[in-house]
């Protein structure tokens, strides 16, 4: 369960991202996060993530306070999470394989392990061919895929993506929403940011809505509504 | 920790090292160079120490002889003394001689001795010993000090002080110069290592943000600074051994024109090298793990 | 003008991103380039900037062969051109407003000059607001923005944008999309590399689709045709 | 390149320093620390050089006179060399006394000069002359040689023959040195800002794919380079200048120590600080500029 309960982040340089922001996402729910560029949706993520602190309010993940966790607690909170960066975050010197592998070796998975799950993940996003490239010589599409990958690999109890589908043609993002879905059928809590219209009015989940930090749309089987 | 996570480590560390190779050349160089010189100096101080005792102690020694030692006694002293192993000349140099010269140093206000003649002579007579090489002067002063028949030894003088000087400031300012370019090296390694880290703090991020705890993304850039002192230090060594190899092969030279003085004598390869490689062995193994240590510390706080 | 012709690009590792691709591109065209992830759209963008060469076949722009340019040629053939590139590609120590004027800059624009367009541009893009943010202070749309607002600044004669709309919500998505038709309206030719099925519909342009390195659609006015 | 161009430039050589503090702050640490080694060497050397000169020139003078000159006529002679400027002591040493020398010095061997006795003996009538300051050593010499009774002016020996031998290896030595290290630091430089530009290439690709011209993407790096050059080598020689002085201020007790040996005189702060500022500052611009071109070459190969 993850609740967040009045929260505001304000940025050193004094921007608002979010005000007194309400919510709670039960286990195993999919949820949409959708608002124009600048909304606050990245911002929300990373306060998840512990990346970055509240400036007030308080974030409750399976009935912990996020604030009251210790450094040392912080890395296997976060194994809870499989997070799709929006700006990817891949290891540049290590090939896709590797990437993916490496969240396994975080968590101390057995080499046999690995070489049974990764190649499995890779070739469920579509990209079972491209295992052994580099980050660089991989399409924007692809890298998103990877990341994708990765944040699914250690079968994670919350998954969270940041516009898993912006650097993908609508046939690609279609399965990968198809992937997606699926994971939420077995249980896993999906947040997803996203601006693609089509898709959150396909699959007809819930939808938080924010404009300019402030969470204007809370809806169960929502749509995105277009703002004026 | 078990045995898996390190094999990962060592791996991740080996694997850093050739895929930033660019960042791990210059970090080896720096290291490397940093070795060098030290090794350099260390060759120096080494060699320098040894020659300096060497002069130190191919002094002449002087035997001041008891009062009243008769004519044939002394003849026999002689004798003996010249038959010692080492000693390749002695010389008797009477009260009377000592007198004049000692006259003959004080130049202008030599006359103040004036009043001391014949019995007044207050000046003992004595040996002067010449000994063949350093290694004798030890036994010579001891066998020398049992006779009875000599009132004192003494293989110092003015000269000798000073060269005693020189090696103590020598050695003290080669010490001082190895301080200081340990020093060095470990500032420009950790700097190097810092630099490392800091075009690699994306991938810590990274690391983070994926549940690494912080032990995890630690090990292998220690074992990653660990493993480039420890090549920089072989390189290092490497150097300086061939460089003296060079030079030992080139010192006949030198011992023709020079090595009557004695002084002028470089030790063998293997002695020095010993002292080299461990020094730079532990001088890169720690600094490069001290400063792998330090710098990931700071990128660390996300 | 800009021409194709029987280009082919193998990529060291083997694989053929684009193989003998033909066309031609007039001036003051609109072309929409589209195709699945990893079809090759980045590929020929890359291409067209003398980024990579090409395996076989030639690249003629303005009547000169791209081959044929000298290496202290090109940054000068490259002030022709302004570039959205997928990844944004700001400069990370410098503000939007510095990485907008640096792009004047280098074409030796006077202080005065930077001083009159720079915010102008920016805030055509809507970032007004934001010029003295940081790229790590802005979101994944503004960032996007900035690469736009950067292309734009030299008024170049061929706009190139590789899915300027990937990171934007519909609504800003659309009115960047109402500048770069302005901007091509004005005479500026324009490729733009995308897989916002909507836009390209909506637009009703020339569309050059690829499928795995194929040209296998050219049409005028062309929608966005989903492979099966 | 109009003046605007240069304005850019410079303003954005500065700027890079100022927002890539980290890689800005461990390049001029490593140029300093190079430089202050570099400063060091030079002030030991320049030191001992001229230490060792003074060494060289503070001998005894041997005067040899010619046949034949009267005891009169020698002490009038005695009388004007004393008189000299720089002269602190003339001891007149006879023919005999110097037979007597030679025997002695012989040792075993000195029966071979039996032989020689009064009118036979071969050697000369000397003067030996002691001076005061080594200034003075070259303008005795001159005066000496025109006085007609005076055959031959002698001022070397098996000592000060290797004293020079000595300093001209330190010299030697020393200068081997400061070359290495002169090497050290550009190796360092370089590593340095190679890592700076390779920690940009991001960046210098992006310049290159808006337009940039070469010299415009390398113009800033240059100028960064050569900033960091000369902070690092006025820094530089701010420590060691700090140093000497601490040196300088302490050196009154080993001049008490020692001083009467007259060689350990530390040459004033502004004499030898001016040497390590021209080094340091040609050095630190050089290399930082070099530095910066090789780098930035390979970066832009795009
Ligand atoms: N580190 C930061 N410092 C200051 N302001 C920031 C910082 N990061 C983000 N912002 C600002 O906070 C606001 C929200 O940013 P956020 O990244 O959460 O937007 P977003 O909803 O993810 O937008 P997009 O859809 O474009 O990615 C934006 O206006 C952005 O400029
Ligand atoms: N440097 C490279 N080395 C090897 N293969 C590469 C390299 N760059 C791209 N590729 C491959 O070439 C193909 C085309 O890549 P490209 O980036 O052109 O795709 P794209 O159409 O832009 O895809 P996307 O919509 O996902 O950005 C992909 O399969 C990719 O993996
Ligand atoms: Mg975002
Ligand atoms: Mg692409």
């Amino acid at each position: 369960m993850i609740q967040f309960r009045n929260v505001t982040k304000v940025y050193p340089n004094g921007l608002c991202a979010l005000s007194n922001v309400n919510f709670t996402i039960a286990n195993g729910e999919f949820v949409f996060i959708v608002g124009a560029s600048g909304a606050g949706k990245t911002t929300l993520i990373k306060l998840l993530l512990k990346e970055i602190e509240p400036t007030s309010g308080s974030i409750i993940v399976d009935d912990v306070d996020l604030s009251s966790l210790k450094r040392k607690e912080i890395p296997y909170y976060r194994r809870k999470l499989g997070v799709v960066f929006q700006d990817f975050r891949l290891l540049p010197d290590r090939t896709a394989y590797e990437n993916v592998a490496f969240a396994m070796e975080i968590v101390g998975a057995s080499p046999k392990e690995i070489r049974r799950r990764v190649p499995a993940v890779l070739s469920m996003v579509g990209l079972g061919s491209k295992a052994h490239a580099y980050p660089h010589q991989l399409s924007g599409g692809e890298q998103q895929r990877v990341a994708l990958a990765r944040a699914l690999v250690n079968n994670p109890s919350i998954l969270i993506a940041d516009e898993p589908t912006g650097n993908l043609d609508p046939v690609t993002a279609m399965e990968i929403m198809k992937i997606i879905n699926l994971i939420n059928r077995r249980g896993t809590t999906v947040i997803m940011a996203t601006h693609a219209k089509s898709i959150v009015n396909a699959m007809r989940k819930r939808v938080l809505q924010f404009r300019k930090g402030v969470l204007i749309k809370d809806e169960q089987e929502g749509g995105y509504f277009d703002e004026p | 920790m078990n045995l898996r996570s390190w094999r990962f480590f060592v791996y991740h560390g080996f694997q850093n090292i050739l895929r930033n190779r660019v960042m791990s050349l210059a970090s080896v160089t720096a290291i490397m160079v940093a070795l060098i010189v030290l090794g350099l100096i260390l060759v120096i101080v080494v060699n320098l120490d040894v020659m300096m005792k060497e002069v130190e102690s191919k002094m002449e020694i002087t035997l001041f002889l008891k009062d009243g030692v008769t004519d044939s006694e002394r003849s026999s002293l002689e004798k003996e003394i010249s038959s010692w192993q080492g000693v390749y000349d002695v010389e008797f140099i009477s009260r009377h001689q000592a007198l004049e010269e000692w006259k003959r140093q004080l130049g202008d206000k030599g006359s103040l001795l004036d009043g001391y003649t014949g019995e007044n002579n207050p000046l003992p007579d004595s040996f002067l010993v010449k000994i063949e090489k350093p290694e004798y002067v030890n036994t010579i002063v001891e066998k020398a000090k049992e006779i009875p028949a000599i009132e004192e030894v003494n293989y110092s003088s003015k000269v000798a002080e000073f060269i005693e000087w020189l090696a103590r400031t020598i050695r003290l300012v080669g010490m001082g110069l190895v301080a200081v370019l340990a020093g060095v090296a470990a500032i420009i390694i950790s700097n190097t290592v810092r630099l490392t880290v800091y075009s690699r703090r994306r991938e810590i991020g990274i690391m983070k943000y994926i549940g690494a705890t912080d032990w995890f993304i630690r090990w292998p850039f220690i074992i990653e600074g660990l493993i480039l002192g420890v090549m920089g230090s072989v390189i290092a060594t490497g150097v300086v051994a061939l460089g003296y190899k060079f030079l030992l092969d080139r010192s006949s030279y030198i011992n023709m024109r020079w090595g009557y003085l004695g002084i002028f004598r470089l030790l063998p390869l293997n002695e020095v090298m010993l002292y080299v490689l461990e020094a730079s062995l532990l001088v890169g193994a720690c600094v490069g793990v001290l400063a792998s240590c330090l710098s990931i510390r700071k990128h660390l706080r996300v």
